[in-house]
Order: C-alpha cells, then structure tokens, then sequence
C-alpha cells in the first residue's frame, strides 16, 4: 500500500520514522519546532517527540553544527538544520575541519554519524544571499556525502539512509521541490547513497542533472522527444560520492552528455562530472560535454530576472542541440 | 560596564520632535501597508515590517549627523526612511522596481541608500555587526569624524559575529555605536529560549564598553542614549551597546511567514496586550500632545500627510517598470580601469 | 553571575595530592624535553607545549570521573597525560609515528585518547569550544550521568564560537564545563590586546552561567573550583566557566615558532619572572613538602620515577616505525556495513 | 636595476611600497606586526608603519574579514590576512555573502576593494586541518577574484595589482613558496589580474599547473624533455577570472592536456579547467585531459605520508605519459 506525500512531509515522516526507531536519533536547528521549520519539512514534529528531541536554537550555526557533532561524537545521531544553504558559509569550519575529518583525525575511531539538512537553490525570489547551493563545496570536501534527492519518494528514503548511516550527509533540499508529491510506500524502504537513478532511457544523449534542473530537464527531453531528440536523463541524487559508473555507462551508449545544475557555472559540480566523464569515456564522446548552469552572476530577487538568471528547460534543449 | 536606565530628557526642540513624530509616522504608514501588499503579490519574496520599532529607528537615527554611517538588518524600511531615505524608492526596490534603490536586484532585504551614508542591510542575521565595525574603523583612520550606527536584533546577539566584532570594536576603540533592537523575538523563538541571559545589555561587560538598556516604545530615551553613545563614540572613546527593547508588533515575522496559518508561537493575546498598552506610535503622539508640542490638529495633519505621501509613494513604485534584463548581469565587478 | 576567587581547600586525600603532583612532573618533563626534540627533527610540522599550565590540566581532570568527556586543544599533551594517557603513545604521535594514537597521521594537534573519553583535539582555536557542549548535550539526552570539560585558550575566547556555545550550553543547561586556560597570550597577542576585557570570567554572565576566575598555577584552587563547577553539572543544573589564570613559561608558542630568533614580543624579563615566582610544578612541590604530604625524598623519587617513565618513552617512539603509507588512505569514512 | 627576494619578502615589499603610495592601504590580521605574521610575511611593516596601520587582531577570524569590508567601504583599503586557508571555513560569510556581493546587492554603487591574502596548500606537516586549499570554492563565487602566485616577481606584481584594484581579491600564498627567491626589478610594476603564463613553451603536451604544482611541472617537463617528450607549462597564476585563451591556444597547439594542483581531486578548480577546455578545445583534444591532484584524501601530518598523499612530480609524468 502507499500514500501520497509533498517532498516537505516527506522529510518530516522520515524524521518521525527514524525518531520512533532509534532513540538516539533528535533533530536541532532553527525554528522548527513549533514553527515546522522555515520551510515547513519538520511540522508536527514537536507534538509527537517534545521538546527534548526537537530543539529549537538561537541563530548559531556554529553552534548548532559543532554541537551536532559532539553529540554525535558521544553517541547520538543529531539532524542538525541549517535554515537556508546559504549560511553554511558560517559553519563551513565545523562541516570541513572538524566534522568530515574527525573520524581521520582520531585515527579512524569514531563514528560520526550526523546529518546536516539544509534548504538550497533559489526560484522563490529570495535574492541573492538567499538562493544559492553550495553542493560543490561540500563535495570537494573528503568525509563528507552529500546527497540533493529531486522527489518525495527519495527524500525519504535517502533522509532514512544518511540518518542509519555512519557517517556525516549533507542532505540538501531544493527549495522549489519542497510542494511537489509521490507516491510512498506504506513500509519502511530506504534509498542508498551513492547511486543514480535513470529517471528516461534515451540513446542520443545523456543528461545528467540534480536539484530543480532535473525536473526541467526531463520537460526538456519531453520537447526535445517531439522533435526526434532521444535524451536519457539520469537524476545524480548522491553527489558526492558520484555514481560515475551510471553516468559513463550511459555515455558510452549516448556519446554526448549535457550536465544540468542550478549552482554558478564555474566551480560547480557540473565541471566535476565533465572533467570525470571526459577521461573514462573520452573515445565514446562524438560531442564536447555541455554544462547548462547558473552563469557566474547573483541571483536577483525580482522575478522575471531571477527567472532569467536561473536556468531554465530551454537552456537544457539549446544545449543538447547544440551537440546532437 | 555601565547599564543604565535613560529617563525621559528633552534636549530636542519642538520642531525636531515634531519631525521625529513624522517619521515615525511615515515608517508606520509604510510597514502597515506592506502584509496586504505582500497578499496582492506585489512586494516580491519577502520582507520584514518594523511596526513596534519606530521609535528606534527614529531616535537612534535622528542622534546622528548627515554623514554618519548606518548598517541595518533585514528589517530595515524603519532605518532607511528614519534616515530620510525617498519613500518612493525604498517602495519601489520592496517591489523590486527598476526604480528601486538596487533596480530590483535585492528587493527588501537589500535597502541601502549611499547618497545618506547608509550602506545598506544584509541579510544573513549578524552579518552586519562586524561590517559596522569596519566602517567604524574606516572612519577612525581617515578621522574623518563620522560614526557609525550598526543596527541587529535580539536574535542576532546571539550570532558569534556579535562577539567577535564587539570585542574588536572595543580594542580599537571604533566610532560604532551598537544598536539592539530586542523585539522580544527571533523569528518564532521567544527571548528567553534566545539568550540565556535576556538582560542583553549585561553582555557589553564583556567587551568593557559601556551598555545601556532603553525603553524601546520611548522615543525620547533612546534619542537620548544613543546621543550619549555617539558622542562618547565621536570624542574617541570608542563604542557602546544599547538594547533598545520593544515588541514585534508584526502580525508574524516576516510577510513570507505570515501567509502561512499554522504559525501560533506567541500566547494568546500578547501581541494584542502590547498594541493597547506599548504602541510607540500611539505613545508618542500622546506624550507630545500632552507636552504642547502637537495638538490634535497639528497631529492629524502630520498623519495625513503622511498618509498621502505614501499613496503617492504607491503610485510611483507600481507604475514603475520591471527592471531590464540586462541589469541582472550589472553591478557585479567594478570595472578596473580607472582604478587608483 | 558569580565571579569568586578560590582560596585553597584540602578535600583532596594524601595520595591524591601525591599523585597529582606525580601527573604534573609527567606532563613537566614531556614539554619540557620537546623544544630540543623538535630541533633535532623528531617532532613532525609543530607543537605546542604546556609549561606553566601543569595546575590546570591536572586540577581541572582530577576533576572528573573516569567515564567523563574531555575535549581540548591545539596545546593538548598535558590534558591527555592528566587523564592517564600512555606517555608512549602521546610521544609517538607527536613524532608521527605508526604507534601513536592516530597512527602518526595527525601529529601533536591530534592527540586522542578514546578508552579514556578524552575525545580529541582540534587544531583549528575554538573549535572545540561547540563540540564539547555538544558531548555535554549527549550525555544529557542519554541521561548518563557524565560531564564534559572543554578546554580552551585565552586568545580563543574571542572567536564566535565561545559566545555561541556558552550561550546554547546554558539555554540548554548542558554538563559542559568550560575551562580557559588563560596563559596571557595568544600566539603574540598579549590578553590586554586580545580580550577587551581581560578578566575573562566576567564573561559568563552574558550566559548566565556562574563564572569563576582561579590561579591557576594553584593546584588545590583550579581542583576545587572544576569539582564545584563539575557537581553542578552534574546535578542538571547546567555549565559553568572556569578561567584559570597563569602563563606561557614555555619559550615561544610553538615549537615551529621557536626556531624562529625574530620573534621577540614578550617584555624582557617576563618569561623569567614568571618562572622564578610562579612556576607550578615548584609552588606545589613547595606546599606539598610543607603541608607534609611529600617529602624531599618522596618527592625526588616521583621526579625520578617520571624521567625514567619520559626516557622509556622516549625509546619507545624513537624506535617505533614509521606509519605504511598504506594507512594515509584510512579511517576517512566507517563502512556503511554494519551500520544501524 | 634590480634586487632578489623571496616570496615572503616580496609580499611585504609590495604592502610597503603600496602604503606608501597611498594612505587608505593597511594590514589587519592575527600576529603580523611585532611577530611579523605567522609565515613572515608581513616582517618590517609595522616598524615602518606603527600600529595604526598595521593592526594585530585578536583571534576572529570573521571579524578580520567583516571589519575590512565595512572599512573599504569606508574608503579604505584593506589588506587582510587569515593567517591558514583551512581558516577561511570560519569567515565564508563574510566572503561569500557581504564582500563578494556587496557591490552587486546595492545596485552597483560601491567598490569592495580589498584584499584577503592567506597562507596555503600544505607540505610542512601540519596535518588535515593546516594544508587544505580552497581556491576551488573561491572560484565558485561569482563577485570574487582569486590569484595564487608561484614565484617572488609574480608575488610583487600581483599584490599590487589587488591591492590598486576596485575589486575583491583573494591572494592565496603557497606554503611551501615562500622561502623562494627571484629578482625583482627594482622600479615600480604590477602584474595583471586573469593573465596565465607560459613558463615553457612545449609542443606535445599542455601542462596547466598552480601554486606549489607549478616547479614539480616544470621539473616533470625536463624529465620529460629528455626522453623526447616536450611539454609547454603554463602558470595560471589568476584562478578567477581564468585565462581560458592562453590555455585553450595551447592545448589548440599541443592537443593534449594535464591539470596540476595540489587541493583534493574531486571539485577542484582542476575539473573546470578541464571541462572548460574539452567544451572550447574538444576537436583539438587528442586524448583524455588527465587531473593531477591531492586524491579525496586528508592530509596526514606524517612527513612520509604527507609527501605520498600530496601529489608529486611523478604523478605529472606519469598523467603526462598516459597521454602522449
Ligand atoms: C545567519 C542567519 N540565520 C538565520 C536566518 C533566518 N532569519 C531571518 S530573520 C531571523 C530572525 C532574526 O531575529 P532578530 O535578530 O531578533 O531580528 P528581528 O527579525 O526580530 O528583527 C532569522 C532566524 C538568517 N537570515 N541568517
Ligand atoms: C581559527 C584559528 N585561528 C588561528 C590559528 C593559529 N593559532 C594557533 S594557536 C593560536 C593562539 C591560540 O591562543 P590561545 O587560545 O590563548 O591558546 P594558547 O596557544 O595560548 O594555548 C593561534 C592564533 C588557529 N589554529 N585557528
Ligand atoms: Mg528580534
Ligand atoms: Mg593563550
């Protein structure tokens, strides 16, 4: 049997799932309490675990990130929330020298088994210090995973993973997806870090996008479809570690690849997998590898030029057109 | 460390009073306006209305000469107008106009008006108190004589960046005058679960500057300590911190917010309490009746003024085009040449 | 706030005083040999050691229980010599050998001990400061029972975290105890340029946390006040900040910096003084001897018994190999099997 | 006439000589005056300036990076320095969201000039948390500029045109550079912002390399040199804006490519360098473009370790003759 969530109450029955089997398991951050969080992904949270393991914090992310792995470090598993991805900017120290290195560090002997859950990518007219992701940094960061799932089934399934997992996940969520539903089972199921999913088979090229691109990616292929373009289109959903194996298989039956993020262009982990994919399968490539991206600019807050800036489906068609 | 109470002083003239009731007015008019705005769809993303801060904004920023800096917040319509900002463009840029003050580029989280030495609102929470500090040293080294008003919230004290600059700022002893506005919330999270200690004057001690804590609703005491902290700030002896504390008269926290039903995180009843009993507004223009300096008369004209000024304001900022596309790559890098 | 000074108390029994006397000659001999070993290359990249601070780590640890946490800094080997760690394995991790803690991979900034709870160091200044309230916050929610020190300088006092994490332990009422070492510099940084207000306990009561400023080259002083401050986390009642006053006896910062003949930034004399009047080892050998606890003999037979433990040690790590290059690639991430 | 110095040296020479020319310049940052910076850097400057101009900050880091903003736009123009990449993590805030887009979020109006200078890569044994180099993130941030010098002249050069300029500028010094000497001329020149170098011309290979990977590529081009393989060696000197031009020319010549850098492999600037070219240079390409990096690894304090985890000359031979 199953039941239909929106990508927010998925989050939250993940959480609820996850609480209900592990004690250890407690959730801190911002606002989310009985507020449900900013964006709504931990509503009825409180009422059901209590303030001991829902804690709202003051505006600390250094703190709630630091202390997030000192609990974990004495035996919890925090999901610490960082409002928006743009302010892990103000806890990049504890995510980078001290989270995804503590294990390393203290040679090899804890656990840190932690998630950092954070609202990223723009679309709702936030402006530019409220619309960025990130996901690039944190995957040029050894210890950390980084996951971006696209629907409610894989918010899910990958929130239960990171959270059973031992080790610290980035778990971004983008924020135009947060309404958008799915189908889910009523049983338990988990979906694995570290693998992509083929969301279209097409055999003309690959695109391989993650985030809000992949929704516009696949209307992409549905236009690019009518016009005799076959594109196979793979949602990354891990980003770090890469599921290269998907992505180079698919290529080498496509021989092109078009890579679709919502994050700047230069920098981004689009130049990651083009950079990857170029060397495995440089003699299946007929094309250079695309990258269809936000160019290097702020995000605006009016919203026919936020609209302009961020990518849209027709930049995802020009570009497989441009190579096919 | 020093933590006073101000009493009610009046080294301000009539007109200036009456000028200070006219902000206030102004910014009253302005925020009350902008939740239904924001349901019509025309102020875009989101925004941060300052009802119940007025008097904050007025009269810390009337303690300061036209060349002083100012940093905001978030909630930074009140700052902007009390600094004499045209109401027309900060509507406009709430709009994300092509006549806003950015061209619609940040909309209401990003006001700032250069020409008035205020330079503009950020908004990561906390992320201005440092900058204020900088601008403070600028100052210093130039000694050009100007000081600088930083201005954050009760949750933002709670930012390590408060720390951090606060600490700095003493050693250096900058021109920059802290002002904490404590509308008693941080977003959802009342104070009490927001600093453990609420008394957030206390904290100046640490930084052995001096603190003041003010009645925020009173126009007249947070004129007054402000003055003191800027003139001990103008001599050269460096900063000081004043928790001005008030209330979030504001349906919810932010326009975005208050679209949202779900959100009951004050007790019942609170927010009307302190609209009867604390509405800066409403106290003020009392108070200078009472004192002579307004009469009924001369108060509802200021008001109606007021009032026409923003409908006139409202024309301007919706009759406004949307900003080019072009602009939305501008503005990014200075051009190098011509550089020094 | 509750700001005291500690006078000496004696709850501590004859053979524990005679042992912490023992621990600080541990710790004593360890640094002091290290600045030669460092010039002769067995100390990989840096390190920084604790002369003067022997009171402190063994006052403050002495403190907890055996299962409590400790988290500490870049200035780390004293800590984990007071909490009973291997005098071999701490040496060999500072000369990066295969048998030290982190199997030479992490070097003096990384010493660990995990059977002992000591929970790691971490090179970064201040960041320490938020994990210990976190380990606090675990041992709450899991109603264990243990307490949590978190070590911390002067000079890191002033970075965001400390204000971030004092505040959330205390909201939180979290069983961190906070332990500055304050050695009056940081790096070159004297306090009175480093702190704005130099009587850093005074900062607890921006938290709301009892703050205590100790001597701490007093052994009995830095004990007391930690025990005290340890009960009450214990009880539930929440953290506390326990600065305890001394100085950098050891020449420079680091041993990196040492080698470096430019760095003169202390006043001439200074290190001297300090060395002459307040070195700790010596003020308790001193106090032990009088208050009959040890005698010269006693007291000469653990110098002894600790140079013999140091030499031993000394052997152990010089003769221990080298890490398989092998292991550079391990221990970045537990394998998923197995997991929950 | 000219004169030599070392890195070190030429950095503080540069700051001197800019003081002097104009009174807005001044240095902020942890132990750089009497101790003349951790990595004596800043050796001389404060006995020639006094305090006022030469600020020795306390530990705060985010108000190092927050008060040099405020005072650039104050007017001034502030030289600051973290003293360790790895503590950049501590003020992306301030970088990302106020310096980088502080001109772009006030519509334009003003100058950010200033500049962050900080010590890194790794390679003296400081271990995971003391070697890090984050350029890679840097370029992702649209608003920022991002040099990293590999030599004395180029560190004059470039210092001053940071320093002159009406931007924001990371200025990254390469740890195990400073020592390093070179001949400076002694009159009055800046080095241009977002120019390569070729450091030797070659026609069989490209090799793209920064900071401490440049001399092993050089060395690793006279290895190759003398079994016949002649490789052109570019310094990249400006991350961003990136000389794409000089790079892809020469790849357009050589037809093959080697990117060389010391931070992690995965989301290192090394990827946009790479799908940049493939994209511009793709029909030119006659073979995969090979990465030389620090692989997804920690960086273990241990010397021996050290030296295996970080890249070394072999590894650009090897990449190179993998190649050709
Ligand atoms: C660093 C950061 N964390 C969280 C937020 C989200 N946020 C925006 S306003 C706000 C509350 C700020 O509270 P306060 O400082 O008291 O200002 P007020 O909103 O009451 O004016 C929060 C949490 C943010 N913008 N920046
Ligand atoms: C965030 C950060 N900034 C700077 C440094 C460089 N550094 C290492 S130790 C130190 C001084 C620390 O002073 P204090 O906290 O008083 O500890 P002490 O060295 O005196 O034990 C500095 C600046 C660092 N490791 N981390
Ligand atoms: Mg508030
Ligand atoms: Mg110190």
């Amino acid at each position: 049997m199953a039941h239909t969530l929106t990508f927010r109450e998925a989050v939250a029955e993940a959480i609820k799932e996850e609480m209900k089997r592990d004690p250890t398991v407690f959730v801190m951050g911002e606002d989310l309490g009985k507020f449900g969080g900013s964006f709504g992904t931990t509503r009825g949270l409180l009422a059901e675990f209590g303030e001991e393991r829902i804690r709202d914090t003051p505006i600390s992310e250094t703190a709630i990130v630091g202390f997030a792995l000192g609990a974990a470090m004495g035996g919890m598993r925090p999901i610490a929330e960082i409002m928006r991805c743009d302010w892990m900017t103000i806890c990049m120290d504890e995510l980078v020298n001290q989270i995804a290195k503590m294990r390393y560090m203290s040679g090899g002997r804890p656990e840190i088994h932690l998630v950092v859950r954070t609202n990223t990518e723009g679309g709702i007219g936030l402006g530019p210090q409220h619309s960025q992701s990130f996901e690039a940094w944190f995957c040029h960061v050894p210890g950390l995973k980084v996951v971006m799932p696209t629907n409610a089934y894989d918010a899910k399934g990958l929130l239960k993973s990171a959270i059973r997992g031992r080790n610290p996940v980035i778990y971004m969520e983008p924020n135009s997806l947060l309404s958008m539903s799915a189908s889910i089972p009523d049983e338990d199921y988990t979906v694995p870090i570290g693998k992509a999913e083929v969301k279209k088979e097409g055999k003309d090229v690959t695109i391989v996008a993650w985030g809000t691109m992949l929704a516009k990616s696949l209307n992409a292929a549905k236009t690019l479809a009518s016009e005799g373009i076959d594109a196979e289109v793979i949602d990354l959903r891990t980003l770090h570690p890469m599921d290269t194996e998907t992505i180079v298989n698919s290529v080498k039956k496509t021989g092109r690849l078009v890579v679709a993020h919502e994050a700047n262009r230069t920098g981004g982990l689009g130049a990651e997998v083009a950079a990857t994919v170029q060397e495995l399968a440089f003699d299946s490539l007929d094309a250079p590898i695309k990258r269809v991206a936000t160019p290097d600019a702020m995000i605006p807050a009016n919203r026919r030029l936020e609209k302009y800036v961020l990518p849209q489906e027709d930049k995802v068609i020009e570009a497989v057109k441009s190579i096919v | 460390m020093t933590i006073t109470k101000e009493k009610n002083k009046t080294t301000l003239s009539k007109d200036q009073l009456a000028e200070m009731y006219h902000q206030m007015v102004r910014i009253r008019n302005f925020e009350a306006a902008l939740p239904d705005l924001f349901l019509k769809g025309l102020v875009v993303g989101t925004g941060h209305v300052s009802l119940g801060e007025e008097a904050v904004a007025v009269g810390a920023i009337s303690a300061l000469g036209p060349k002083d800096f100012v940093i905001s917040t978030h909630r930074a319509h009140g700052h902007a107008l009390a600094r004499g900002s045209d109401i027309k463009i900060i509507l406009a840029e709430v709009f994300c106009k092509a006549t806003g003050c950015t061209g619609g580029k940040g909309g209401s989280m990003h006001i700032h008006d250069f020409d008035r030495y205020f330079f503009g609102t950020v908004g990561i929470v906390g992320g201005g108190i440092t900058i204020a500090g900088g601008l403070g040293l600028a100052a210093k080294l130039q000694k050009s004589g100007q000081v600088c008003i930083g201005f954050f919230g009760d949750g933002a004290s709670n930012r390590g960046t408060f720390h951090e600059a606060l600490n700095l700022a003493s050693l250096w002893k900058v021109p920059t005058v802290y002002v904490c506005t404590n509308n008693q919330y941080a977003m959802t999270l009342p104070l009490c679960n927001n600093c453990a200690n609420p008394d957030i004057a206390t904290r100046a001690a640490s930084y052995n500057m001096p603190g003041y804590s003010v009645d925020g609703t009173d126009l007249w005491a947070v004129y007054e300590t402000v003055k003191k902290a800027v003139d001990h700030a103008r001599k050269g002896d460096g900063p000081s911190l004043v928790v001005a504390n008030t209330y979030r008269l504001s349906p919810e926290h932010s326009l975005r917010t208050s679209s949202d039903p779900t959100t009951k995180y004050r007790p019942p009843g609170e927010v009307e309490q302190w609209w009867a009993e604390h509405d800066p507004v409403k106290i003020t223009r009392k108070k200078l009746i009472d004192m002579g300096i307004l009469t009924e008369k001369t108060a509802t004209k200021i008001e109606a003024d007021a009032k026409k000024e923003f409908e006139e304001a409202f024309q301007f900022a919706i009759n406004s085009p949307e900003p080019e596309f072009g602009v939305a790559f501008e503005g990014m890098y200075a051009p190098e040449e011509g550089g020094k």
